[in-house]
C-alpha cells in the first residue's frame, strides 16, 4: 500500500464517484462526506509516511503507458506537492461537508469526487503528459459545476473558463512536445519524464521560447494579469463549493507548475524574465487590489483578492532563492485555506439572503456576532497579520524577493497596504454601522454544519501561523534541492549570480553566525 | 503468328486479390439470395455482409502476416501492390465497415435497408476502396475510386428523402467533375512518362531530373484537385456539409471515415515522392490547403445550428488536420496519420451513431432540423447515460486527454514539431482550441440547459436496439481506454509504415 | 501539314476547357452531365493519341476504362435525374438548394 | 526567573481568551474581573523581574520555540527581559492594570462589556510581545498585534460610522508605515543574516554607513506610523472615537510609544548614524510644537489631550534622536503615568457630562467632582513640567540634552512648546472645572465617578507625582545597556537661569490660561469673534487642513481610480480584448458561411476556381523554375 498510496489517492475518489451513482440521493451527501473523510485520512497517511528529511521524490510509481514514445505513468511527491495534495483532500472534504446546493446534489458530489481525482493527479504527476492529462481533465468537472449550478451568467462564465484555459494549455502542450524532442535529440530516446527533463541543459534562446510556451499555459491558470478576466466571472457565477475549490486548489496548479516546470527546466530563462514577470506580479498585486476595492459584490472582492495574492506567490516563486520559494509554496497552502474559508463565509450569507451585494448588508456584527468574528479572523489572515498562516508565506516571499530587487519588493510590499484597504472597507460595509435592512434584522447566526467547516479552517489558520515548522521544513528541503539544481544547471553567469547555491550559503551563514557568538 | 501467352499462376499470386474479391463475392451472393427468395428481412443481409466482412478481415490478417514475413509484394502483373499502407488502410476500411453495418438494425424501419441491393452495393463499395488503396496503378486507382463512389452516391440516394436526393445529385455531379480532373492529371503524367504506375513515374521523373517541371505541376494540380475533393479540403469541400446533412447519420459517419482514409493513402503514394524530391510548390500549396481547411472549417462549424452539420464541418477540419501528415511526410507523420484515423474512426462513428439512434421519423415543430442543438437541451436530466457518452465523444473530438483522439492529435503535432514545422504545430494546437467551442456548445446544451417541454428522454434512444447500443458502448469504451492499447497499435502501425518505405 | 501529337493534346485541352465552362455555366442538370462527358472524352482523345505516340497500349486501356466508367456514371446520374424530376417536375440546379450555410 | 517572564507575558493572553468566551453573551462581571486580576499577576511578576534586574541580575533571555526557519532564515519566539524591556513592561502592566480596573466601572453600562475586555487584554499581550521580543520579527508580531487591537478598540462602538472609519484609518495608516518597517527588517536580514538583536547589533558595526542609514530610515518610518509622527499623525486624533480607557492605555501610555521604544531598542544602530538621529530629533521637535499648536484652539477634550500626547511623543523622539535614549525612555515612562491619569480623568468627566466632549459646555465641575479635579489638575501640572512632579524631571532632562548637544534651535522650539503645553492643558482644566457652570444650560446633572474607579486611578496619581525622584535609580539601571551620557550644563549660573526661566515661563502660561478661561462671561467661540476669523486660528482649528488634504488628494482619487480600473480598464480593455478575439473568429464564420449557398453551380465554380488558382500557381512556379537560369 505504501508504494501505491499515490495511485490510491488519485483513483479512490474516482471509483467512489462511479459507485456514487448507485447511492440513493437522500443519503448521497453522507456518502460524499464519508469518501472525503477517507481520502483525507489517506492523505494524512501519506504525510505520515513522508520522510521530511529527504529532498527528492518519494512514493515513486512507474507504469509504461506509451514507452516507445517515452510516455510513462510516473507519480511521486516531494515536500512541495505533498501539502498541496493534503490541502486538496482537506478542502474537498470540507467542501462536501458544507454543501448546501439541493438540486441534483448527486451529480454535484460525483463531479466533486472526479474533480478531486484530477487535482491529486496534477500534483503527483511526474510525467509531462500525465500531468497534462490531469491538468486538462480538471477543467471538465469545474465546467460542469459552474455551468450547471451557477448564477445567471453561468454558461458564459463556464465556457470562458474552459476555452481560455484550454487554449493556453494547448500551447503548453506544444512546448512539452518540443521539450521531449530536444531530449530525444540529446539522448536519442523519447521521454516526457519531468525528472529526465531536469537533466536537460538547453541553450538560452531555446529556454526562452519554451519558457514562454509553458508560461502561457500557467499564466492563464494562475491567473496572471492580463489573462485574469475569466476568474471574476467564474467566481461570480460559480456556486460556493465551486469557488472554494477553484480558489483553494485549481489556481495553485498554475503556481505549482511554475515551480515544478519553469524554474528547474529553464533556470536561465527564469532569471532573464524575472523582472518582467515580477512587474506583472506587481501589477496583479496593486491593480487587482484596487479593482477589488471598487467591487460592490463581496464575492467579487474575494475573487479579485485571490488574484492579488497570487501576485505575491509569483513574486516569491521568482525570488529564485530558498526563502522565496518556500515562502511562495507556503503561501499557496495559506491562500488555499484562507480564500477557501472566505468563499465559504460568503456562501453562508448568500444562503441566508440570496444576494452578495454589500450594500444589502451592514451592521451584521450585531445580528451574527460569531459569523462576524470568524469573518474577521479570516480577513485578518487575508491581509497577512502575523501569527496567521498568510503572514508566514507573504513575509518569506517578499523577504526572498528582496534579495533580487529592492525597489520591486517595495512596490510588491504595498500588498499589505492595498490589501488592508479593500478588505477593511468590505468588512466595514458588511458588518459595521447599524442594521438598516429589515430582512437583516433577525438573520440566524452560523449554524452547526457551517461551523463544522469553518472551525477547522480557523484552527489551521492560527496553528500554522504560530507553528509553521511541520509544513515549512519539508518544503524547505525540496526548495533547497530545486534551487541547488537551478544553480548547477544554469549556464549564464547572471543566472549563476542570481541563483545562490544553498550549499555555499549555508556554509557562509555558518561562519558568520559563529563569528557572532 | 503470335505465340500463345502463358502466365504461370504463382507469378500472379492471386492471394493478393483475395481481400478485394471477398466483398465482391459477398455482394453477388446477396443478390443471388434475393433472386431465389425476395423480401427477406434486413437482419439476414446485415449478418451476411457482416460475415463476409469478417472473412475479409481474416484475409487481411493473413496478408499482413505475409507482409511481415517478406515485405511488400506485387501481384496480378504487378498491378496489385500489397504494402504496409495498403494493409493498414484496409484494416481501417473493413473494421469501420463492420462497425457501420450493424447500424442498419434500427427498430424504426428505414427505406434503404429494405433493399438487399443496399447491402450488395455496400460490399461493392468496400471492394472498390480496397482496390483503390492496394495498387499504385493510376488506372486501377481510378477504377476503384469510381466503383466506390458510384456505389456511394446510390447508397446516399437510397435514404429516400428530398434532401438525400439533393445530396446525391450534388455529390455525384462534383464527383464527375473530380473524375474528369483525375483522368486529365493522369493523362498528363502518362504523356510525360509513358507510364501510369506511380513508382515508374517517380523513377522516370527523377531520371530526367524533372526536366519540364511546369507540366508535372499541372498534372499534380489536377490530381490534387480531385483528391482534395475526396478529402474535402477547402475550397473543394462544399459538398461535405450538404451530403452529410442529406444522408442518414450513420452513412454520414461512415463517409467521414472510410472514403477519406482510402483517399489519404493514394494521396500519400502520389504526393510524398514529389515532396521528398523537393517540389517546393507542392509543399507551399499543401501548407496553404492544410491551414485553410483546418481553420475555415472550424470557423464555419462554430456557426452551425444543426449538430450533424456541425460534425460535418468538424470532419472537414479533422481531414485538414490529418492532411498535414502528408505535407510533413516523415515516417512519424505517416504513422500518426493512421493512428489518428484509427482513433478518429470509432470516436466519430460513435458520435454519429448517437445522432442516428436519436433520429426521429418526423420533426416536432419546435425543431428546425433533424439534430438541432436545442433537441439535446437538458439531456442529462432525461437520458443521463446517453448524454454522458455523447459528451465523451465530443470531448474526445475536441482532443481532451486522456480520450482517444487526444493521443492522435498529440502524436501528429509532435511529428510536426519533430520535422521543424513549429508554426504549423502552433496553428494545429490553436485550431483544437477553436474547435473546443462548438463541441462544448453541445455539452452545454446537454448538461446546462433545461429540457424543451414535452421532451422525455425517449427521443434520444428512439432508434436504439441492442446492436446499436453495443456499437456505441464499444465506441465509448474504446474512446476512454484507448491509451491502454496505444503502445502496441502505434508500434504495429509504425513498423508497417516504415517497412513500406514511407 | 502533318498532324502531330501536340495537335491532339491541344484539341483535348480545348475540349476539356469547353467542358469546364459548361460545368460552370449550365443550370440544366442534363446539360451538366453532357459537359462532364465532354470532359472525360477530351481526356480519352489525349490518351489514345499519347498511347499511339509511345506505341504501348496502356493509354488505350485507360481510355477504355474511362469510357466504361463514364457510361456507368451516366447510368447512375440519369437515375438520380429521373427521381429528381419525378419529385420536382424540373431539373433546374437552382431549385436544389434546400441545404445551405 | 523565566517562570515570571512567562507569567508576565501570557497571563494577559489567558485573560483575553477568558473574556472572549463571553463575547456573545450579555454583560458578565467576571469577564472584567478575571482579566484585571490576571493583569495584576502580570504586573507583579514584571515587578519581580524589575527587582531582579535592579539587583544587577543578568537579563533573562528565553527561546520558547522556533517560528520560521527556511534557507538561512531562523526566527524563534525568543524573549528577553533586560533593563529597557523591563521598564516598558512595568509601564505597560501598571497602566493597563489600572485601566482594566477603571474600565470595569467605566464600561459598566455597555452591552459589549465582555468584548471590551477581550480586546483590551489582547492588546496588553501584543504590547508585551512587542517590548519583550528578542528579535525584529517578534517585535513586528507585537507591532501588528497592537495595531489589530487598536483597530478593534477604536472601532469598538462600530455602529458609529465615525468610529469604524477611524478604526480603518488607523489600521491602514499604520500599515503604510509597517511596510517601511518590513523593508527595514528585510534590509537587516540580507545584510546581517539574522534578526536577533544581539547578532544584528554585532553585525551592524561591520556595515557601511549608507546601508545603516537606509536601515535606520526604514525602521524609523515604521516608528513614525505607530507613534503618529507627522505626516502620519492624523489617525491619532480620530482614534479618540474609541472608549476613553482605550485612549488612556493605547493612545497615550503604551502603543503610541512603541515607536520611541523601537528607536531606543535600536540605539546601537542610530548611534552609528547621527545625521539620521538629528533628522529624527528635528522631526520630533517639529511635531512637538505642531501638535501643541493644534491643541490650543481645539474644542474637543479628548482631542486636546491626544494632541498633547502627540507633542510629548515629539519630545521623546527629540531626545532619542539626540542620543539621549535613557532620557527618552524616562520621559516615556513619566508621560505614560500622567497622561493616562489625565485621560481617565477626562473619562470621569465624560461620564458626568453624558459623553459631552466640548469643554466650553462644562465649567465649574470642580464643585461636584473634587477628586477628579485634583487628579486632572495634578496630571496637568506634571504635563506642564512643574517642579517637583514627574514631568519636570523628564522634560527638563530633554531640554538640557538639547542644550548641551548645542542644538539650540531644537532647544528653543521645545522650550516654547513647554509654554504652549502649559497653556492648553490649563485651558482645559480651567474650562472644565472652574468658571461658570455652563452645563446647566444643557440640563445635565453631573456626578462623581465610582469610588473604585478613583481608587484605581490613584496609583497613577502617585507615580505622576513621585516618578521624578526615581530618576537616578532608573538612570543607574538603564544605562547598563543604553549609552550613559549625563547631561550637565557646566556653568551653574546658566543651569539655574535656564531652570528658573523655564519654570517661570510655564507658570506665566498657566496663569494666563486661567485668567483667560475662568473669567465670568468669557466668550464661547462661535465663529464671530475676529480672533476666530484670523487665518492662523482657522489653520489651527482645521488641523492645518491636513485631514482635508488627505481626503481630497489621496482617498478620493484612490477610490475614483479604483472604479476607473474596474469599469474602464478591466472590463472595457482587458476583458473586451479577450471577448473581442473570440468575437472576431465567430463573426468571420457568420460572414463567410454564405460561400455555402447550397447552389450546385456555385459549388462547382468553387472547385474550378480552386483548380485554376492552383494551376496559376503551378504555371508561375514552373516558369520561374524553367527560366531560373535566364533570370540569373
Amino acid at each position: 500500500m505504501v508504494d501505491h498510496i499515490l495511485s490510491i489517492l488519485i483513483f479512490f475518489p474516482a471509483l467512489a464517484g462511479m459507485f456514487g451513482f448507485m447511492i440513493n440521493k437522500d443519503s448521497i451527501r453522507a456518502y460524499g462526506v464519508a469518501v472525503g473523510v477517507i481520502e483525507f485520512a489517506l492523505s494524512l497517511l501519506l504525510w505520515f509516511w513522508f520522510d521530511g528529511g529527504v529532498a527528492g521524490m518519494q512514493f515513486m510509481e512507474q507504469i509504461p503507458l506509451l514507452p516507445s514514445f517515452g510516455i510513462n505513468y510516473i507519480l511521486g511527491v516531494d515536500g512541495i506537492s505533498l501539502f498541496i495534495i493534503v490541502l486538496s483532500a482537506f478542502i474537498t472534504m470540507i467542501g462536501i461537508a458544507s454543501l448546501t446546493e439541493t438540486p441534483n446534489v448527486k451529480n454535484m458530489i460525483v463531479t466533486l469526487l472526479f474533480l478531486q481525482m484530477t487535482m491529486v493527479g496534477v500534483f503527483s504527476a511526474l510525467d509531462g503528459i500525465v500531468f497534462y492529462v490531469f491538468w486538462e481533465l480538471s477543467l471538465v468537472p469545474m465546467l460542469y459545476i459552474i455551468g450547471a449550478w451557477g448564477g445567471p451568467l453561468r454558461i458564459y462564465a463556464s465556457i470562458k473558463f474552459f476555452l481560455y484555459t484550454f487554449a493556453g494549455s494547448l500551447v503548453m502542450l506544444v512546448g512539452m512536445l518540443f521539450m521531449a524532442y530536444f531530449y530525444y535529440q540529446a539522448t536519442g530516446e523519447w521521454s516526457f519524464a519531468i525528472l529526465d527533463w531536469y537533466r536537460l541543459i538547453l541553450p538560452e534562446n531555446l529556454q526562452l521560447w519554451l519558457f514562454l510556451a509553458f508560461f502561457l499555459g500557467f499564466a492563464i491558470k494562475v491567473p496572471m494579469f492580463p489573462f485574469h478576466t475569466w476568474l471574476p466571472y467564474a467566481h461570480g457565477q460559480a456556486p460556493t463549493i465551486g469557488s472554494v475549490i477553484l480558489a483553494a486548489i485549481l489556481l495553485k496548479m498554475g503556481t505549482y507548475a511554475f515551480i515544478r516546470f519553469s524554474l528547474p527546466m529553464f533556470p536561465d530563462a527564469s532569471v532573464a524574465l524575472m523582472t518582467p514577470i515580477a512587474i506583472i506580479a506587481i501589477i496583479m498585486i496593486i491593480y487587482t487590489a484596487m479593482v477589488a476595492f471598487a467591487q460592490k459584490d463581496v464575492k467579487q472582492v474575494v475573487a479579485y483578492s485571490s488574484i492579488s495574492h497570487m501576485g505575491v506567490i509569483i513574486i516569491g516563486t521568482f525570488a529564485l532563492n530558498v526563502e522565496g520559494i518556500s515562502g511562495s509554496v507556503f503561501l499557496m497552502i495559506a491562500h488555499g485555506v484562507v480564500s477557501g474559508a472566505l468563499f465559504l463565509l460568503v456562501g453562508v450569507i448568500y444562503d441566508r439572503r440570496h444576494t452578495k451585494l454589500m450594500s444589502e448588508f451592514g451592521g451584521l456584527a450585531h445580528v451574527m456576532p460569531r459569523y462576524a468574528t470568524i469573518f474577521g479572523l479570516m480577513l485578518m489572515a487575508s491581509v497577512g497579520l502575523p501569527l496567521t498562516i498568510n503572514f508566514v508565506g507573504e513575509f518569506l516571499s517578499l523577504l526572498g524577493f528582496y534579495q533580487q530587487s529592492h525597489i520591486l519588493t517595495l512596490l510588491a510590499g504595498t500588498a499589505i497596504i492595498v490589501g488592508a484597504i479593500y478588505m477593511l472597507a468590505a468588512y466595514k460595509k458588511m458588518f459595521f454601522g447599524d442594521v438598516t435592512k429589515e430582512e437583516n434584522k433577525n438573520l440566524p447566526d452560523v449554524n452547526k454544519r457551517e461551523l463544522l467547516a469553518l472551525i477547522p479552517l480557523s484552527i489551521i489558520t492560527i496553528w500554522l501561523g504560530i507553528y509553521p515548522k511541520p509544513v515549512l521544513e519539508p518544503i524547505n528541503k525540496s526548495a533547497e534541492a530545486i534551487v541547488q539544481l537551478m544553480h548547477d544547471k544554469s549556464i549564464t553567469d547572471e543566472a549563476k549570480m542570481r541563483i545562490p547555491s544553498p550549499l555555499n550559503k549555508a556554509q557562509t551563514s555558518q561562519t558568520s553566525s559563529e563569528g557572532a557568538h | 503468328m503470335l505465340e500463345p501467352i502463358n502466365v504461370s499462376m504463382e507469378s500472379l499470386n492471386v492471394m493478393t486479390l483475395a481481400p478485394m474479391l471477398i466483398p465482391v463475392i459477398g455482394a453477388l451472393f446477396i443478390l443471388v439470395v434475393d433472386l431465389f427468395k425476395s423480401n427477406l428481412d434486413k437482419t439476414l443481409y446485415v449478418v451476411l455482409s457482416l460475415l463476409f466482412l469478417l472473412i475479409d478481415f481474416g484475409a487481411l490478417v493473413d496478408s499482413s502476416g505475409l507482409f511481415m514475413q517478406n515485405g511488400t509484394l506485387m501481384g496480378m502483373f504487378d498491378v496489385m501492390l500489397i504494402d504496409g499502407l495498403a494493409i493498414l488502410s484496409q484494416f481501417i476500411i473493413v473494421g469501420a465497415s463492420m462497425l457501420f453495418i450493424p447500424l442498419a438494425l434500427t427498430n424504426k424501419r428505414f427505406h434503404e435497408f429494405s433493399y438487399p441491393e443496399f447491402f450488395a452495393l455496400f460490399l461493392f463499395m468496400i471492394s472498390g476502396f480496397q482496390f483503390m488503396v492496394a495498387t499504385d496503378n493510376l488506372i486501377l486507382i481510378f477504377v476503384g475510386l469510381e466503383t466506390a463512389s458510384l456505389a456511394l452516391y446510390t447508397l446516399i440516394a437510397m435514404h429516400n428523402r428530398v434532401k438525400s436526393f439533393e445530396a446525391a445529385v450534388k455529390y455525384f455531379t462534383m464527383g464527375a467533375l473530380a473524375a474528369g480532373f483525375y483522368s486529365f492529371g493522369a493523362m498528363i503524367f502518362y504523356a510525360l512518362t509513358g507510364s501510369v504506375e506511380i513508382g515508374q513515374i517517380a523513377t522516370t521523373l527523377a531520371g530526367n531530373g524533372y526536366a519540364d517541371l511546369g507540366f508535372v505541376l499541372v498534372a499534380v494540380t489536377f490530381l490534387l484537385a480531385s483528391f482534395s475533393f475526396k478529402l474535402s479540403l477547402v475550397p473543394f469541400h462544399t459538398w461535405a456539409p450538404d451530403v452529410y446533412e442529406g444522408s442518414s447519420a450513420a452513412m454520414a459517419g461512415y463517409m467521414s471515415i472510410v472514403p477519406k482514409i482510402a483517399a489519404f493513402v493514394v494521396a500519400m503514394r502520389l504526393f510524398e515522392f514529389l515532396i521528398h524530391s523537393g517540389v517546393v510548390w507542392l509543399e507551399v500549396v499543401l501548407y496553404i490547403l492544410v491551414v485553410v481547411t483546418m481553420t475555415a472549417a472550424n470557423i464555419w462549424a462554430l456557426v452551425q445550428t444543426d449538430v450533424k452539420r456541425m460534425l460535418a464541418y468538424s470532419s472537414v477540419s479533422h481531414a485538414g488536420f490529418v492532411m498535414a501528415a502528408i505535407l510533413i511526410g516523415s515516417t512519424q507523420a505517416n504513422s500518426a496519420l493512421f493512428l489518428y484515423w484509427v482513433l478518429f474512426s470509432f470516436t466519430n462513428l460513435g458520435s454519429f451513431s448517437m445522432l442516428w439512434i436519436s433520429r426521429q421519423k418526423k420533426l416536432p415543430d419546435h425543431q428546425s432540423s433533424d439534430h438541432s442543438y436545442d433537441k439535446f437541451a437538458g439531456m442529462i436530466h432525461t437520458a443521463p447515460i446517453a448524454a454522458t457518452s455523447m459528451a465523451l465523444f465530443m470531448l474526445s473530438l475536441a482532443g481532451l486527454p486522456p480520450f482517444a483522439l487526444f493521443w492522435g492529435k498529440m502524436y501528429m503535432i509532435s511529428s510536426a514539431v519533430t520535422s521543424g514545422y513549429t508554426v504549423l504545430a502552433l496553428i494545429m494546437a490553436l485550431n483544437s482550441a477553436i474547435a473546443g467551442y462548438y463541441y462544448l456548445k453541445l455539452i452545454v446544451y446537454m448538461f446546462m440547459k433545461e429540457p424543451v417541454v414535452d421532451n422525455d428522454g425517449t427521443v434520444y434512444a428512439s432508434n436504439a436496439t441492442l446492436a446499436l447500443r453495443f456499437i456505441i458502448g464499444f465506441a465509448a469504451i474504446a474512446t476512454i481506454f484507448a491509451f491502454a492499447v496505444l503502445n502496441p497499435t502505434l508500434e504495429f502501425i509504425t513498423s508497417f509504415v516504415y517497412n513500406s518505405g514511407y | 501539314m502533318e498532324i502531330g501529337l501536340n495537335h491532339y493534346l491541344v484539341l483535348s485541352t480545348i475540349l476539356f476547357a469547353i467542358g469546364l465552362v459548361g460545368v460552370m455555366r449550365r443550370k440544366n442538370l442534363l446539360l451538366l452531365f453532357f459537359a462532364t462527358e465532354i470532359l472525360l472524352n477530351s481526356v480519352n482523345i489525349a490518351f489514345a493519341a499519347i498511347s499511339h505516340y509511345y506505341g504501348d497500349l496502356t493509354g488505350q486501356m485507360f481510355a477504355f476504362f474511362v469510357i466504361a466508367i463514364a457510361a456507368s456514371e451516366v447510368a447512375v446520374g440519369l437515375g438520380l435525374l429521373i427521381v429528381w424530376y419525378k419529385r420536382h417536375g424540373n431539373i433546374d440546379l437552382d431549385t436544389m438548394s434546400t441545404m445551405r450555410g | 526567573m523565566e517562570i515570571y517572564l512567562y507569567l508576565a507575558l501570557f497571563s494577559p493572553l489567558v485573560g483575553s481568551l477568558f473574556a472572549a468566551l463571553f463575547t456573545t453573551k450579555s454583560k458578565t462581571l467576571v469577564a472584567g474581573v478575571v482579566p484585571s486580576l490576571l493583569l495584576f499577576t502580570s504586573f507583579v511578576s514584571s515587578s519581580i523581574l524589575l527587582v531582579h534586574i535592579l539587583n544587577g541580575g543578568a537579563p533573562v533571555h528565553v527561546e520558547m520555540m522556533t517560528w520560521m526557519a527556511t534557507g538561512d532564515l531562523y526566527i524563534p519566539f525568543g524573549f528577553v527581559v533586560d533593563q529597557v524591556s523591563v521598564t516598558m513592561m512595568m509601564v505597560v502592566t501598571i497602566v493597563s492594570t489600572v485601566v482594566h480596573v477603571y474600565s470595569i466601572g467605566y464600561m459598566d453600562h455597555d452591552k459589549s462589556f465582555n468584548r471590551f475586555f477581550a480586546w483590551l487584554s489582547a492588546f496588553v499581550f501584543s504590547m508585551l510581545i512587542l517590548v519583550m521580543s528578542d528579535n525584529y520579527a517578534g517585535l513586528f508580531i507585537g507591532w501588528e498585534g497592537v495595531g489589530l487591537c487598536s483597530w478593534g478598540l477604536i472601532g469598538f462602538w462600530f455602529h458609529k460610522e465615525s468610529a469604524s472609519w477611524a478604526a480603518n484609518e488607523a489600521f491602514i495608516m499604520n500599515r503604510i508605515a509597517d511596510l517601511g518597517m518590513l523593508i527595514g527588517i528585510f534590509l537587516v536580514y540580507w545584510n546581517t543574516g539574522s534578526l536577533q538583536y544581539d547578532h544584528v547589533f554585532e553585525a551592524f558595526k561591520g556595515l557601511d554607513v549608507d546601508t545603516l542609514a537606509l536601515i535606520g530610515i526604514f525602521l524609523f518610518i515604521g516608528a513614525m506610523g505607530k507613534s503618529a509622527q507627522f505626516p502620519l499623525h492624523t489617525w491619532l486624533a480620530d482614534a479618540m472615537e474609541g472608549p476613553t480607557p482605550v485612549s488612556a492605555l493605547i493612545h497615550a501610555a503604551t502603543m503610541v510609544t512603541a515607536g520611541v521604544y523601537l528607536v531606543v531598542r535600536s540605539n546601537e544602530l542610530y548611534s552609528l548614524i547621527p545625521e539620521i538621529g538629528l533628522f529624527i530629533a528635528s522631526l520630533g521637535a517639529f511635531v512637538a510644537i505642531f501638535a501643541a499648536s493644534m491643541a490650543l484652539v481645539n474644542r474637543d477634550m479628548k482631542r486636546i489631550i491626544a494632541y498633547s500626547t502627540l507633542s510629548q511623543l515629539g519630545y521623546m523622539f527629540a531626545a532619542a534622536g539626540l542620543g539621549a535614549y535613557w532620557v527618552a525612555l524616562f520621559h516615556l515612562m513619566a508621560h505614560a503615568f500622567f497622561k493616562a491619569l489625565l485621560f481617565l480623568g477626562a473619562g470621569n468627566v465624560m461620564h458626568a457630562m453624558h459623553d459631552e466632549l466640548d469643554p466650553f459646555k462644562m465649567g465649574g465641575l470642580g464643585k461636584t467632582m473634587k477628586a477628579t479635579m485634583v487628579m486632572m489638575t495634578l496630571a496637568s501640572v506634571a504635563l506642564a513640567g512643574l517642579f517637583p512632579l514627574a514631568g519636570f524631571f523628564s522634560k527638563d532632562a530633554i531640554l538640557e540634552a538639547a542644550f548641551v548637544e548645542h542644538h539650540y534651535v531644537i532647544y528653543s522650539v521645545l522650550l516654547f512648546t513647554a509654554g504652549l503645553t502649559a497653556f492648553y492643558s490649563f485651558r482645559l482644566v480651567a474650562l472644565i472645572f472652574h468658571g461658570e457652570e455652563r452645563y446647566t444650560l444643557f440640563g445635565i446633572h453631573p456626578h462623581e465617578a465610582y469610588k473604585f474607579m478613583l481608587v484605581a486611578m490613584s496609583p497613577l496619581l502617585l507615580l505622576a507625582i513621585i516618578a521624578g525622584s526615581l530618576k537616578m535609580t532608573y538612570f543607574e539601571m538603564v544605562t547598563a545597556i543604553l549609552p550613559d551620557i549625563e547631561y550637565h550644563i557646566h556653568s551653574h549660573v546658566t543651569f539655574w537661569i535656564m531652570t528658573i526661566g523655564t519654570q517661570l515661563f510655564v507658570v506665566i502660561a498657566i496663569l494666563y490660561a486661567y485668567k483667560k478661561y475662568t473669567t465670568i462671561g468669557m466668550n464661547v467661540p462661535d465663529g464671530t469673534s475676529e480672533t476666530e476669523n484670523t487665518f492662523m486660528y482657522k489653520l489651527l482649528k482645521n488641523q492645518y487642513y491636513i485631514p482635508y488634504a488627505y481626503d481630497e488628494y489621496i482617498v478620493k482619487p484612490y477610490t475614483k481610480l479604483s472604479a476607473l480600473f474596474w469599469t474602464e480598464i478591466d472590463q472595457k480593455v482587458v476583458d473586451a480584448t479577450v471577448d473581442g478575439i473570440a468575437g472576431v473568429i465567430y463573426d468571420s464564420g457568420e460572414q463567410t458561411r454564405d460561400m455555402q449557398d447550397g447552389n450546385l453551380s456555385t459549388m462547382l465554380r468553387w472547385m474550378v476556381i480552386g483548380t485554376i488558382a492552383l494551376l496559376i500557381l503551378a504555371v508561375m512556379f514552373g516558369l520561374t523554375a524553367r527560366y531560373a537560369h535566364v533570370l540569373g
